[in-house]
């Protein structure tokens, strides 16, 4: 079986795929920022709500504990799935933007201190900016972004430059950058940081869905990723960090579970990773997300990847045609992301007449405005990205629209 | 009286737009409309007249006149926001500042581009109209 | 129509009611802990996730726009549900535990400092404990209970002579206890608070099921709810604040979303809400939160609270037969939440032996350690609760199946 | 071989509890137990024999025997959690420290209450047993 038979195989898994948009078949091109769920998804959140919803853990009852278990079990498949040494070690979030906070506020507020220095990349998220900000302000540390190459690689040569000369306490980095698509080389980013001393925090918000990821090869201390980019619900994310890590730090939010008891005179805290799960958690998006987890597996992240990259070739050659176009990031490793502009035109026009097209794309700075700043890009930038499901058909019939919006624009 | 001078603007965009059934139809119109909306003075694209959007950019100009009434100019990077702007400009601009903070903006509705202004809207729009609408309410208030 | 009529006419909206444990038909005793939900609550997560899910807020696309739309109509009935003065006073949370955080973090990182108190009642949950707890340990501030009394009404003397003596800062209180039941005055409580200078928490957990719930004449600073007490999802909740109180609050969690504009040199916040609402929320929850409200509303409050109220009177006379059982709180306000204790038997024993019969209770502690200590309960209580369509029968049940556990361990 | 004693000791549980189809029964059955576990020595249901769980309270005390194994007595305030823990004491107790360490505990799975052991139970059973493991596998490294 080809690769570019994939989405044949799951398009149909997809119910939302073949519905219309302003009466044109939908073509949806806006993966990074969300995907689109497969009917194993919905059926499980479904299925839970109509036949075993309780809340969970506390609950000696039946139906609390098919709960426990099920949330639990997708516990255990992020573990097996990010190759975690423990299950305790990944913690439940709403997403990647509150696993960051998570870190910011327990790691950070409790090590970075006046005259810190954190490091991140300049293609960060503002998910992977702004916690650390509002942290620097907080203690009075500073924070220096990592340049950016122009075709969208990471500056590595800066990376060993500013490690040396700030030896900084914290580095961020993304795995796979949502704007350009470009795969950063976590690994030897990794190996540097902690060669310098310093702690490391990987966004793989973009890989997740789209690469093979390990906690042991890669050798970061904090990883974090959300589920509905990658076939799963909203709303649910996780944290995975170093057990002794993890152990020393403090609570962030307070309340039921975390505890272990509770009195006026004092409270004592849980263990990890429940000291970090304060409240009833987003259950059905919990056993949903390990759905999600099975579906990808189940088609192979290999399959996936070598079909997005098939695709990204495939749009980058279609799009080279257009003229005045210029693709944002051509690293050589992307995952399914192609950003572009159009001389002369804004890209909220394009995206409004692809809109009209049924086209779905995302225009704008893509929660990367320091990067497009760096990059001169002031309007941002317009974004097709790709799923497991994405045909090339798609991509040929988005191109033809971006051509027609053109012509209208002119 | 002001008032109608807004529903009556109103009515003639609404007639204008009635003409196109199509989506892309209309926003040929619209990007027509944009291309025509009189480049804002450039002493007034200055960041005191900047309405930050997420994605696209608005700048927006309101005068006081003698009589009472409101002056509009906008302008935007964008060219379909520009239509947008240059549409509710025509429809307020010159009519009584009281008229202008009450007017009830129905006709983006009506002609099916509502959307653009939603409240968490990324363009501008929103913003601009909510400001015209702060800047006749209280020269309508200092009038009183 | 009588009101007893009320759970026939409900009760087939709930798939969940029709099933079996271990061989029994579910009798579900265990609302306080989480509402089941109804078909349209199900359907609207499912439809959302199989015709319209996209990423809210930033996205020009027509998708987005459907998803923005009605996840942003979910705040409006939120405000309009509990009488907000505008829109904007509403935020989502991913609960009430993380809405209470909000505030701890927020304002009170912000107003709170060495040596002030803050008060709340000896009968909260922990989630309105321990982010005073953690927030009084981190500011050298003092968190000082309000005594109740034993019949589990609030003690308002002890009230008002705590605020003589302590000019607390902010007085936490829980609109309904989710262990006793107790409906407390929490506008007399927000009115003495407030003309002793006290910023009000009110933790509406237990109120938004059960009672009609109003802003503007509870007269507190902030209001907290969770949906998944409410027939909603879980996952989500809100937090209600005053206007000027939000507007002047630092942001808690930084990323995409709660920014107006980000650059290394000085990141700007974006307004309320959107200025506490960090990163791709909780969708489809937020949805179908809205679609909860419209359900409970179609049904009437009222209808609700004297069902339910019903259902507790007979409760409490059905248990009076039973030798050496203790109803624990015996307020005459109270919503549909029964505790109880046997003389001489664990609640854990009771509650596993119910669970045979298919009976789901909650037994232990229910996330009130202090409550549970102060009334000399160190293994907590047996505690049955009601929602909209639990029946006299499925009571009348529980009494039985619970004098059978007895007899078992005599 | 105690690998062998406590398999056999499972059998014999799980040969038990095959009496009972009924859910109730089982139950049963499992109060009794419950009640013929010996109280723990008064002077052991100290705070440091203590394992919190959620709900009800487990004590637990271990003695090393000279010939390498370990004898547990163990108690809890809930009637049905006395029965678990005394079936745990009755498969684990005087068996050698590896083989505790090593154990796998089927049992409770196979007779249907695994619900009762798991890592986020109330019962504080599952702590239990971790302890107990704990325990052993500290002195099987010690011996060796
Ligand atoms: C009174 C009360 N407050 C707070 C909470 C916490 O709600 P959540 O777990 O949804 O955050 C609960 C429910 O567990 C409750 O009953
Ligand atoms: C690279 C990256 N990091 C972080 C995030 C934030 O994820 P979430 O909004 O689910 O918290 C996103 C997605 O928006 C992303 O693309």
């Amino acid at each position: 079986m080809t690769h570019s038979s994939l989405p044949e195989r799951i398009r149909r898994d997809f119910p939302i795929l073949s519905r219309t948009v302003h009466g044109k078949p939908l073509v949806y091109l806006d993966n990074a920022a969300s995907a689109q769920k497969p009917l194993a998804v919905i059926e499980a959140q479904r299925e839970y709500l109509s036949n075993y919803h309780a809340n969970i853990h506390r609950g000696a009852h039946h139906l609390a504990q098919l709960a426990t278990e099920a949330y639990e079990s997708t516990r255990q498949k992020i573990a097996n799935h990010i190759g975690a040494y423990t299950t305790d070690e990944v913690i439940f979030t709403a997403g990647s933007t509150d696993a960051i906070n998570l870190v910011a506020q327990s790691w950070g507020r409790t090590n970075i201190a006046e005259g810190d220095t954190i490091l991140v990349t300049q293609m960060e998220h503002h998910a992977n900016i702004v916690p650390w900000q509002m942290l620097c302000e907080e203690k009075r540390a500073r924070l220096i972004p990592i340049a950016v190459h122009p075709d969208g690689t990471l500056d590595l040569d800066d990376l060993d430059q500013a490690l040396r000369q700030h030896e900084p306490k914290l580095v961020g980095v993304v795995h796979a950058s949502n704007t350009l698509g470009t795969i950063n080389p976590v690994e030897a980013v990794c190996r540097a940081a902690k060669a310098a001393g310093a702690i490391t925090v990987v966004d793989g918000s973009q890989a997740l869905p789209h690469l093979a990821i390990n906690m042991q090869t890669i050798g970061c201390d904090f990883y974090v990723a959300t589920g509905h980019k990658a076939y799963g619900p909203t709303g649910v994310g996780f944290l995975w960090g170093r057990k002794a890590l993890l152990n020393a730090m403090p609570p962030w939010r307070g309340g039921g579970e975390m505890i272990h008891s509770v009195s006026f005179e004092g409270t004592t805290y849980n263990e990890i990773p429940h000291k970090f799960e304060a409240g009833t958690p987003h259950i059905s998006g919990g056993i949903a997300f390990g759905v999600a987890l099975d579906w990808m597996n189940g088609i192979g992240l290999e399959s996936i990847h070598h079909h997005e990259t098939e695709l990204v070739h495939h749009a980058q050659s279609a799009l080279e045609t257009i003229p005045n176009l210029k693709v944002i990031g051509t690293a050589n490793q992307k995952v399914g992301v192609v950003s572009m502009v159009v001389d002369g035109h804004h890209p909220y026009d394009l995206g409004t007449l692809l809109d009209g097209q049924g086209i779905a794309v995302r225009t704008g700075h893509h929660c990367t405005e320091p990067l497009m700043a760096h990059m001169g890009l002031s309007s941002g930038t317009l974004r097709m990205s790709f799923a497991a499901y994405t045909t090339r058909e798609e991509i040929d019939r988005a191109v033809i629209a971006l051509e027609r919006a053109i012509n209208m624009l002119n | 009286m002001s008032a109608d001078l807004i529903a009556s603007r109103q009515s003639e965009v609404i007639e204008e737009f009635s003409l196109f059934d199509d989506w892309m139809d209309k926003y040929e119109h619209l990007i027509e409309l944009g291309k025509d909306v009189p480049e804002i003075d450039s002493g007034k694209k200055t960041d005191e007249h900047l309405i930050k959007g997420c994605q696209s950019r608005v700048w927006l100009a309101a005068d006081e006149q003698h009589d009472g009434t409101v002056t509009f100019t906008a302008d935007s990077d964008a060219i379909i926001t520009k239509g947008l702007v240059g549409l509710m400009v025509r429809v307020l601009s010159g009519a009584e500042a009281q008229a202008i903070a009450d007017a009830d903006l129905q006709f983006l509705d009506t002609i099916g581009l509502h959307q653009h202004l939603s409240p968490t809207g990324s363009n501008g729009l929103a913003s601009m109209v909510k400001q015209m609408k702060l800047y006749a309410a209280a020269l309508a208030a200092r009038r009183s």
